[in-house]
């Protein structure tokens, strides 16, 4: 049953680091806070679901959702973000926390409160007793690719390394001519393009409503976080970690306080690695 | 330029607090002449809404409408004041507060979720305001000796013990047991106030039987993961799983446990999202919802309207006010086949409104709060006069259940009835006064959840 | 007598070692010069004597005491005031309360309006009379040195660490700098100071110290050391 | 100047509270009272709350210390009939504690902006769950309704307006208590602490010892705070222990601005009074709209008055930043 539970939190944690990057190059490159990172993802997946349930093309639906995230991103960076650039940190989380309430109570005038999911259903993957959830492993699958790509674009292309730069020392890439306007643009293209693709395998495995975000957030933070703000191998890490933790816990003392045992875990790393485990501090 | 658009925003502020102030101030409006104001309390936004409260509040306006079109009770004319409490038991309090202060409605009815049920039903205490339960559940709501709350929606205590009485007495033959004792009974519940008081039930209705709980666990209906929990009942191999949920956590479950090879004998729900196969399949598959069971009281277009008597008030068949209502609910949500708590909403207040103001006004000629409650103590209607099948009769004040515990302003004609969803059917299967149709256990062969 | 007694203390960032195995000590009421190019260490070793970092080996005693563990602000009520070569100062805050907060916290005065009054004696002292109430942040670079030589003053130290006072002074600034560290020595303060200013290093500095990657090549009275062959090495012919 | 003005206002303010102690008894809407009484209640939670975080520790649990307060004195209460005027020192104490045990080490080993408010972030989450798991006592979250006994001994009374006196008074306290902290010696330390912590240290700042000292205070206020909300509503839920009301407390604070001693409340009476106004105006009409012209309203404001709203006030009538 451990070993079991063990990989099931290795796929769940596959899912956990997607939602995590995206916020973590966020936070990274534009230095913000974005506390509305699930609702982003929660409107990617209404989006798959209705492209997906007018075409019945699981392809087609994610391509349009991604493309159509990407620039609605770069809109709310221009809109909000670049306004928040300047401000303290605790007017970025108001203002995010605001857009939290906006997005999904706006989703749910447009799209109503009904629970809606993909009718897909896979094949039962059993491997020695051992069963496997496909649309886990799916997920588990792209978002590791994700994250290898991410890993390539950022070491090996020049916009990649720019944005590295970015993430390291802003002052020091101004300096190298590195125009952070362009790298915000770029991030949170960036971002969209993980959140959509996020969206796409989550509506695999959750049913959709408008508050379906916001109950990722708080594991993407505490991963953020205890991989470390910034550090993008952090992130998944972080996200294995945090997930084991909470589903051997669960095992062992059931769901109800396996979450009070993941946050005092959290907390605990956090003070005796103030920066994470990753994180190159301030 | 700074100063300017400060100073425009600014001026929004300032006109919004002078509206809310002026909002606050003109919003007692007079009522006009033989008029009744009912608050109706709904969570129509958050994740209860989609779970059955926005049904349960749809049921309740289209029995108002009915009873407005046929021209009121004793000539009066029934205002409904409908209140958003937007699933957060925070919300519903300041709303009941201004239903209460603002409008001045003797009366509150509604609420979907046992959490703003109890709060509101304190609330309408003190503050002497009649609340009419309609869907909530939990034992706890009329467990406290309240003079101003009634419930003519049976009690979660019967949900628990139905199902597992269902079994006790009939499903275990079925299994191909001799006795109930053998068999493996395993109870999940969300961690809210609703699954727990279900499952208390369950766990007592397991000793009584003597059935073997080889387990019994809760989890968050927020739980992202509880893959866990479907390891757990995998090595513990249950016959019989008995599920309370709400609706996200349902297909999860269901999801998970396809996915990880999670096998059983029977499948039981208790109500919530269980009580909608339709929208269960179209997220999980036909093929896993095919053979569950639901405990509920039985949506209207389930019962046999042959059973059902001419309603008390209007005199007509409450078999054609059920088709009306199932009309007017398709013609205005276009749901040929709508979830049993809108038929809770429609028949609870449309019994209540009937009978109870129409008694008041008769006997105490107002409608105030208190005629209100009088007039409900002494409601005694049989079974079959009701669009909800049963009777209704509430428990005095003092008054004990068999588990010894209060439950003034509980009706005592109410129960669930156990309902198969089988070949795309609903059969009703327990209890026998109401069956329609044999169960089918185990679950057929086509559910991946089948043994 | 011994004020500060520094013996084999060395600090290493990764490979490159900052302090390397230094030992000195200051005499009670002389004014220490530590001179040397960039990067040859002396912010490091003040670093360390203030407690901003720990060093990984060696000890600082301070009158006696083993003051190598402590934390700057155990340290800053043991009596060791420093300043920092890119200057700071509580910009929020004005020229008067920087100063209160030296003689609240490190000069120990729990008494407000005393507090108030000793900080406008010294803000006076050091030349910032009638700048008391602007905002460290409005002030020129000079003024903010000097507040931040108030602040320090401010605590009562008994040992004053000064980094780079005269950088970007002008000739005038410069000597009533010069005047100003005097007075601050006639009160029977200790000073012990960093400066690539030689001349003034040289002008009113007791003995000097001389430092080149990490490691002390050459120490004593002024005429000595900028005699000495190895120090004219480090400042290439040496010429001033 | 500035200072002065700031007299007169607080003293214009003392003046409206006064009238308003003599009028509320015979404002005829009890639904305005309890509204009042609500924009109190969080005014008094977010001036504790600024108390941090007007010098750079933004934390985001105080949802905990609310929570914990509330829960400890009504569970006192309903359990051992022990009133809640005790009860709430001792939730003031078991909140004072949990803020050491957490807030201690984070300050002793440098754990500093986000990650000290993801910290706190966490430690409301941590509560919330805890409250909800603990069932047989919490009651879960099913919530807990405290027992209802009218007396002054017992903090409940018949009428609203008892509790609208109390936040009331309650947030007067917490104004009279910013004051001594602005009249004394500490207010430099902190000061100092948010202007450069290095530079604090290196002028005989004991940070730690300084920042556990302000958590301690705002933590044990912010826990009554919690006790005086759980008997005004004589009802409460985890859920004013988790993330939503840490926000909440925050926002207020920031909302109106917290460099200010009337900030606070200016924004919790914004903040409440539009969000209960959208309700009952539109809730029932358009469900959802409220909270989403919430959100948008939280967004306009942080962009365009970052000082808060009296901050920006502030602004404009004495021409400085």
């Amino acid at each position: 049953m451990i070993i079991e539970a063990f990989i099931n939190g290795l796929l769940f944690g596959g899912v956990c680091a997607l939602v995590a990057l995206g916020l973590n190059l966020l936070f990274g490159v534009v230095r913000i806070v974005n506390l509305a990172h699930g609702e982003i993802i929660m409107l990617g997946m209404y989006g798959v679901f209705w492209i997906y349930s007018w075409s019945k093309n699981m392809f087609l639906a994610g391509l349009v959702t991604v493309s159509s995230l990407i620039p609605f991103m770069v809109l709310i960076q221009k809109a909000v973000f670049n306004k928040l650039l300047k401000a303290p940190g605790i007017n970025q989380l108001i203002a995010t926390g605001g857009m939290i309430l906006a997005l999904s109570y706006g989703a749910e005038i447009v799209w109503g409160v009904d629970y809606r999911s993909i009718p897909l259903t896979f094949p039962i993957a059993q491997i020695h007793g051992v069963f496997i959830s496909i649309s886990r492993l799916i997920a588990f699958a792209i978002a590791m690719s994700c994250a290898l790509l991410l890993y390539l674009f950022l070491y090996k292309t020049y916009p990649g390394m720019a944005i590295r730069a970015m993430v390291q020392d802003s002052e020091e890439a101004e300096l190298l001519g590195i125009k952070p306007e362009k790298m915000y643009v770029l991030a949170v293209g960036i971002t969209g393009l993980l959140a959509g693709i996020a969206a796409i395998c989550l509506t695999l495995i959750y049913s959709i409503h408008p508050h379906v975000g916001g109950e990722f957030t708080l594991f993407a933070f505490l991963i953020v976080v205890l991989g470390g703000l910034g550090s993008l191998s952090g992130s998944v890490v972080g996200a294995f970690i945090i997930s084991e933790v909470f589903t051997i816990s669960s095992i062992l003392v059931g769901l109800e306080w396996a979450y009070v045992i993941t946050l005092i875990f959290f907390i605990l790393i956090l003070i005796l690695k103030p920066y994470g485990l990753m994180g190159r501090g301030e | 330029m700074v100063r300017k658009r400060m100073i425009y925003v600014l001026a929004i502020v300032l006109v919004v607090i002078i509206v809310a102030a002026a909002t606050v101030y003109f919003m007692p409006r007079p009522a006009p002449e033989l008029v009744i104001k009912v608050g109706l309390l709904a969570s129509q936004s958050g994740p209860f809404a989609p779970a059955g409260a926005l049904a349960m509040y749809r049921g309740m306006v289209i029995a108002i409408e009915m009873l407005n079109d046929r021209g009121g009770v004793e000539g009066y004319k029934i205002v409904p004041i409908s209140a958003d409490a937007m699933s957060s038991p925070d919300t519903a309090l300041r709303e009941a507060e201004r239903l209460v202060t603002v409008e001045k409605v003797p009366i509150i009815m509604g609420v979907y979720s046992s959490a703003i049920a109890i709060p509101v039903a304190e609330f309408c205490e003190k503050n002497k305001v009649v609340f009419h339960d309609i869907v909530a559940i939990s034992d706890e709501v009329t467990a406290r000796e309240y003079a101003y709350t009634f419930r003519i929606q049976p009690r979660g205590s019967a949900w628990g013990e139905g199902t597992v009485e269902f079994l006790g007495e009939l499903g275990y033959k079925y299994l191909g047991y001799d006795m109930p004792s053998k068999v493996k009974v395993a109870i999940i519940h969300e961690d809210g106030p609703y699954g727990v008081s279900v499952s208390d039930k369950n766990r007592w209705a397991v000793r009584k039987y003597g059935m073997q709980l080889v387990l019994d666990e809760a989890y968050s209906s927020k739980a992202t993961d509880i893959s866990s929990l479907i390891l757990k009942l995998k090595a513990a191999d249950p016959d019989v799983i008995l599920h309370t949920g709400y609706f996200p956590d349902i297909v999860l479950f269901l999801k998970q446990a396809r996915e990880l090879g999670l096998k059983t004998r029977v499948y039981i729900g208790h109500g919530a999202g269980h009580a909608n196969p339709r929208l269960l399949a179209e997220s999980v598959g036909m093929e896993v919802v095919n053979g569950m069971f639901n405990i509920d009281p039985a949506p209207c277009q389930l019962l046999d309207k042959a059973k059902l008597g001419k309603d008390p008030y209007f005199g007509v068949p409450i078999g054609e006010l059920i088709d009306e209502f199932l009309d007017r609910y398709y013609k205005k949500y276009g749901d040929r086949d709508p979830p049993t708590h809108a038929t809770q909403g429609f028949a609870h207040v449309w019994t209540f409104i009937t009978d109870v103001f129409s008694r008041a006004i008769r006997k105490y000629g107002k409608i105030t709060a208190d005629t209100i409650r009088m007039a409900a103590e002494e409601t005694d209607i049989p079974e079959g006069m009701t669009p909800a099948g049963y009777g209704v009769k509430f428990a005095p004040s003092g008054a004990k259940d068999k588990w010894g515990k209060p439950w003034r302003g509980q009706n005592m004609r109410s129960y669930p009835v156990v309902y198969q969803w089988i070949e795309g059917k609903h059969v009703i299967v327990w209890p026998p006064a109401m069956a329609t149709g044999e169960p089918v256990i185990p679950l057929p062969p086509t559910n991946p959840l089948a043994k | 007598m011994i004020i500060l007694r520094v013996s084999a203390l060395s600090k290493h960032f990764g490979g490159i070692s900052a302090v390397n195995n230094v030992s000195f000590e200051v005499g009670k009421g002389e004014i220490l010069g530590l001179i040397g190019p960039n990067g040859s260490g002396k912010t490091t070793l003040f670093n360390l004597i203030s407690g901003l970092y720990r060093p990984d080996s060696g000890r600082i005693i301070f009158m006696g005491e083993d003051i190598t563990k402590k934390q700057p602000h155990e340290i800053c009520r043991k009596g060791i005031a420093r300043t920092f070569q890119l200057v700071r100062a509580f910009p929020n805050m004005t020229v008067l309360e920087n100063v209160v907060v030296g003689s609240i916290f490190g000069g120990g005065i729990k008494d407000l309006d005393v507090a108030l009054n000793e900080s406008r004696r010294i803000c006076e002292f050091v030349g910032l009379a009638g700048k008391e109430d602007t905002p460290v942040r409005n002030l020129t670079a000079v003024d903010k040195k000097l507040t931040e030589l108030a602040r320090a003053l401010a605590m009562k130290p008994k040992l004053l660490l000064i980094d780079e006072l005269m950088a970007g002074l002008n000739p005038v600034e410069t000597e009533q700098a010069m005047a100003l560290l005097k007075r601050i020595r006639e009160q029977g303060i200790t000073i012990f100071w960093i400066e690539h200013m030689i001349k003034a290093v040289v002008g009113i500095s007791d003995r000097i110290m001389v430092m080149n990657h990490g490691m002390k090549i050459a120490e004593g009275r002024p005429d000595e050391v900028v005699n000495d062959v190895r120090v004219i090495e480090v400042y290439l012919g040496g010429r001033w | 100047m500035a200072v002065n003005l700031f007299k007169k206002i607080k003293w214009n303010i003392i003046i409206a509270i006064i009238i308003m102690f003599l009028i509320l008894p015979i404002l005829p809407w009890r639904y305005l009272i309890h509204v009042l009484t609500l924009i109190f209640i969080f005014a008094s939670a977010s001036t504790y709350w600024s108390f941090m975080g007007r010098f750079g520790l933004v934390s985001l649990g105080h949802g905990a210390f609310f929570g914990l307060g509330a829960y400890t004195s009504s569970l006192l209460f309903n359990i051992y009939g022990l009133s809640p005027w005790i009860g709430m020192f001792i939730g003031g104490v078991f909140a004072t504690s949990i803020a050491v045990i957490v807030g201690y080490p984070c300050f002793r080993y440098g754990v500093r902006g986000a990650y000290f408010s993801l910290v706190t972030l966490a430690l409301s989450a941590a509560m919330m769950y805890t409250f909800s798991a603990m069932r047989g006592i919490t009651g879960g979250l099913l919530g807990l309704t405290i027992r209802y006994e009218p007396g002054l001994l017992q903090f409940q009374f018949p009428e609203k307006y008892y509790y609208c006196y109390i936040a009331i008074s309650f947030w007067l306290l917490s104004i009279y208590i910013w004051r001594r902290i602005e009249g004394g010696t500490f207010i430099y330390a902190l000061k100092a602490m948010s202007d450069d912590e290095i530079f604090a240290e290196h002028s005989g700042i004991d940070l730690c010892k300084v920042k556990l000292q302000i958590t301690m205070l705002s933590s044990f206020f912010t826990a009554i705070c919690g006790t005086i909300y759980a008997q005004a509503i004589s009802y409460i839920n985890p859920e004013i222990a988790g993330i939503t009301w840490s926000l909440e407390i925050a926002f207020i604070a920031i909302l109106g601005g917290l460099y200010s001693m009337v900030g606070p409340l200016i924004g919790s009476a914004v903040y409440i009074s539009f969000s209960e106004f959208v309700r009952v105006l539109l809730g029932s009409t358009l469900v959802g709209i409220s909270h989403l012209m919430l959100g948008l309203l939280l967004i306009v404001f942080t962009i365009f008055l970052p000082g808060g709203i009296w901050g920006s006030i502030r602004t404009i009538l004495f021409r400085r930043m």
